[in-house]
């Protein structure tokens, strides 16, 4: 004899192959959302790191001859100074010596003998607080009421950048919290009509003597199997996802969306997923079969 | 008759020291549904350890409901249940298990299991008590063997005729020779002969201990079992003596 | 008497409850799914464009002297064309004269007049064939083998950004796909279990000559008011998102993130959403109890 | 009576001309659930329009088998049963429903609709068939009234004792005042004293034109109602004049 475990006919409902499907799709949707939001975290966390450093003004020359041209352009490169440093948050700012501006342009134009003379574009280097939260945008728009003076706008549009992946993280997360509540629902739900298809099961058991939990162990191990089973599948589902996202990242080396690989604590994380719904979907029975018994006589 | 008292007698395994006192006792009770009218009024009586009665009254009377009140499926809205000579009122829930296994009742509608069979059917309350596996299978089969259905131990419950599915009702109840047996209407869906064979069966485990309720419309039963009465008649029970 | 539909009891299931939560949470998943498709798709479309358009070539000068600095510059040139014109799918390369490259250059450098005898960087115009599909990655290898060359990183790494995009598309789609297939397992769960629930019902309904329309009927008019029902909680859901996330692209607008707002034809089809899951739902049901009866007796 | 007369005559609204001819004809039936042995064999009898039948047999012997192939809720493994005249293997699933509507049914175990209340449950027939409500509530508080339950027309079967839920089904059965009553039991849950008044409901519709079959175990009824019998016994039906 089968035993106690044969006392619930749930091996039999409909449930054993809906539920399943359900916590995959729930596993599958959960890994990818986690997997997303972990490595945004990291994008969020390297472009952060750059935007915080370091800004560049850059300053286009002024017209005119050169002599003009150059106090000009020296005013323009003040100008733009003193509204760093009128910006809360701005650490220090420097203009960049003619010597490193040369270095930097020397891979584009052959000789540099020649430049010396130019009217060259000014940069100012621009190191920011680390703790404070500078408003890059706005700063760009001040800088930009300078004549000639403009913020790399690299880095601006990394830091709007930023913002949008913030909006996709919350996002990803508040997806991840609507996730968990349905797959819970989805077990009360089921554990639910279990109760409801088996009622007459129950109530027998009960006037034959058997305890509370001698049913609601049923319900919760039946659970853990399917939710188990379930996240596997939606595990299985999300690994070949994964790779060929990481895999198109990876082709784009050269560009700035940096390694879209996940780091170790971040595959111990997906891969605890179906553990995580097996459990969840287990404790749901439990405490659904426990609290729908204490109500009855 | 031998086979059934063996059975009865060392096979039932559950089998504690012999019950004292009263096994049921009713003080004051009243019952009502909802906010309807008392179904039951004011009820008061014993029933002592080894008593057999009878319980009759016209259809809606009240017998299911007095029943459902001993077997604890109904609470009263007034008054006091005691069984085994403990208040009920004060029975926790986790107390409730172990009081159920002192007490088998065959419903008026059966309330078997329909995936098990009818053996396994019999055996839940064995099981659920944590009986061995070897002495289920000695004595369930004998069980239903005396109830003639031999030839249904291993059919499930929808495919058995009403008055075999009644049977097998009984044989759950008695399997763990209880100490007290609530039986309504037991006899319902089976001819005449077998409804005295059913009734024999009762009295022998009341023979051995067991107090005995049976709720029945089966006058000719109840005239020729001569036992005392329990009659149900506008909310009120008066308790007859053999007629 | 509220007449046959109350026949069934199903307003009572937990179904009503469990059913529009997940619908809601499906329509939600899949709003976001489409929507993101519908714009990357918009995306990838630009930027095949850009891409399939026209690439440059750009090539350092060489050192030396004016002169054979200049002569070697255009033997490397020459080199890059010679490359590109024996790549299958180019149409045409051109190099850029030195008056158009130097008015490129303007911006940057005030005056132009001392310019014209620098060695200054040479690009390379080179027209694709439309219809030629060209492995913008190799083509980049074989022109980085001439000295000098370098195909326009940009343009390169847009063509990988695409391929990305072409993944995450198909996920959003596979995701998609998953979606509609949970949605519809679950209204036949429901229905399934809703059956089970009610067998005893449904047989005596059929016993006293009921058809067995008016069983299903009953199934189904109840999944397309649980349908609609979550279909419009989940739509409620997405559009806050949405504009959350458009907003934030808005804010992007100098960056090469395209507007992340959706076409009209878009907005259509996510409006549509919860009609068209109101309505599987609904077919779902029926047919599903219509198979299920017909196994009866 | 004369109530009972008057709802059955001029209430039930489904009156079609009166049948004639054979209502049921069995023609060399067998019937074997799944592997097992024939429960039923090489069944033949007649039932003409108009006949009042007992059928009796112990219990197992496949009385509810022999009334589900007369209900179509049951195929014979074997042989052909006839329906007014009409083989029941032609009938497509889709002309099932207006036979059916011809056919009533008490079931040994109720099938009452647990979330509809008496009344709701007797007026169902008559619902599926698309009868006039203004008729449903004529006609179904008369009826339920004349089964003793004026009390429990709003009761919901779980509120109601084995013996008037087993009164509701007969008054779903005979709402419809069906060409065909078949009733299973019928009294087993009732005192004698109401078992009789529900004989003289069938014996009224008798009287007005259906053809009955009443399978029981009660020989009192038997005895008292002087109708012809079919005993069921060993998968043998024999038609016996009444006693
Ligand atoms: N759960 C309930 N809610 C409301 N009323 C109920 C409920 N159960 C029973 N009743 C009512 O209580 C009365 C007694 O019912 P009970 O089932 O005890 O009668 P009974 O004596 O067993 O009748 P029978 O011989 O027909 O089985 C009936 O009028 C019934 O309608
Ligand atoms: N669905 C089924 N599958 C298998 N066997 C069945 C099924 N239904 C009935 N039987 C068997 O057929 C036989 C006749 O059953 P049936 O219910 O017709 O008897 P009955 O005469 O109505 O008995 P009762 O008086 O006890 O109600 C029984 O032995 C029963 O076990
Ligand atoms: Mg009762
Ligand atoms: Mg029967």
């Amino acid at each position: 004899m089968i035993g106690r475990r044969s006392d619930l006919p749930l091996a039999k409902d409909s449930t054993g192959r809906f539920l399943p499907l359900l916590v995959a799709l729930m596993v599958f949707l959960s890994a990818v959302a986690v997997a997303g939001v972990i490595v945004l975290e990291g994008m969020i966390h390297r472009w952060d790191r750059d935007v915080a450093g370091t800004l560049t003004v850059q300053v286009t020359p002024a017209a005119g001859n050169p002599a003009e041209s150059a106090r000009l352009t020296d005013e323009r490169v003040n100008a733009a100074i003193a509204v760093l440093q009128a910006t809360p948050g701005v650490a220090s700012s420097r203009a960049l010596p003619k010597d490193e501006l040369l270095a930097l342009l020397q891979p584009w134009l052959g000789s540099m003998e020649l430049l010396r003379d130019l009217p060259l574009p000014r940069l100012v280097d621009v190191t920011l607080d680390q703790r404070a939260h500078v408003d890059v945008d706005a700063l760009a728009l001040k800088v930009g009421s300078v004549p000639g003076a403009s913020l790399d706008d690299h880095r601006v549009w990394l830091s709007r950048l930023i913002a949008m992946s913030r909006t996709i993280e919350w996002l990803a997360m508040g997806a991840l919290a609507l996730i968990s509540a349905v797959t819970s629902a989805t077990v009360i739900y089921a554990t639910r009509t279990g109760m409801e298809v088996h009622r007459e099961v129950i109530d027998v058991l009960h006037l034959v003597g058997a305890q509370d939990d001698y049913v609601a162990r049923q319900f919760a191990d039946r659970a853990f199997t399917l939710g188990l089973r379930g996240g596997a599948l939606g595990l299985a589902l999300a690994i070949p996802a994964f790779v060929a996202v990481s895999q198109a990242g990876r082709r784009l080396e050269g560009g700035f969306v940096p390694d879209l690989s996940l780091p170790v604590y971040g595959w111990a994380l997906v891969m605890a997923l179906p553990l995580v719904a097996a459990f969840l979907a287990m404790m749901t029975a439990r405490i659904t079969v426990h609290g729908t018994l204490s109500r009855l006589p | 008759m031998v086979i059934l008292g063996r059975v009865l007698e060392t096979g039932t395994v559950q089998r504690q020291a012999a019950t004292r006192g009263n096994v049921v006792q009713f003080k004051s009770v009243g019952l009502r549904y909802g906010s309807g009218p008392e179904v039951l009024q004011d009820i008061a009586f014993t029933l002592p350890a080894g008593s057999f009665h009878f319980l009759t009254g016209l259809s809606g009377a009240g017998k299911s409901s007095l029943l459902r009140l001993m077997y604890l499926a109904q609470r009263p809205t007034r008054g006091r249940v005691l069984l085994f000579e403990k208040d009920t009122a004060d029975l926790a829930r986790s107390q409730m298990p172990a009081l159920r296994r002192r007490i088998g009742v065959v419903f008026q509608e059966f309330r078997l299991l329909d995936h098990l069979s009818a053996l396994d059917n019999v055996a839940l309350p064995l099981r659920v008590a944590g009986v061995s596996e070897t002495d289920v299978q000695r004595y369930v089969p004998e069980l239903l063997t005396w109830v003639g259905l031999a030839d249904q131990l291993h059919a499930k419950p929808h495919t058995l005729s009403g008055g075999q599915k009644q049977r097998v009702a009984i044989a759950r109840a008695v399997i763990g020779r209880p100490d007290l047996l609530l039986a309504d209407e037991p006899t319902g869906n089976v001819d005449d002969q077998m409804a005295m064979r059913l009734l024999y069966l009762f009295e022998e485990l009341n023979k051995l201990g067991t107090t005995v309720v049976i709720a029945t419309h089966n006058e000719a039963l109840v005239t020729r079992f001569r036992h005392p009465r329990l009659i149900i008649d506008h909310g009120q029970v008066s308790q007859v003596a053999p007629l």
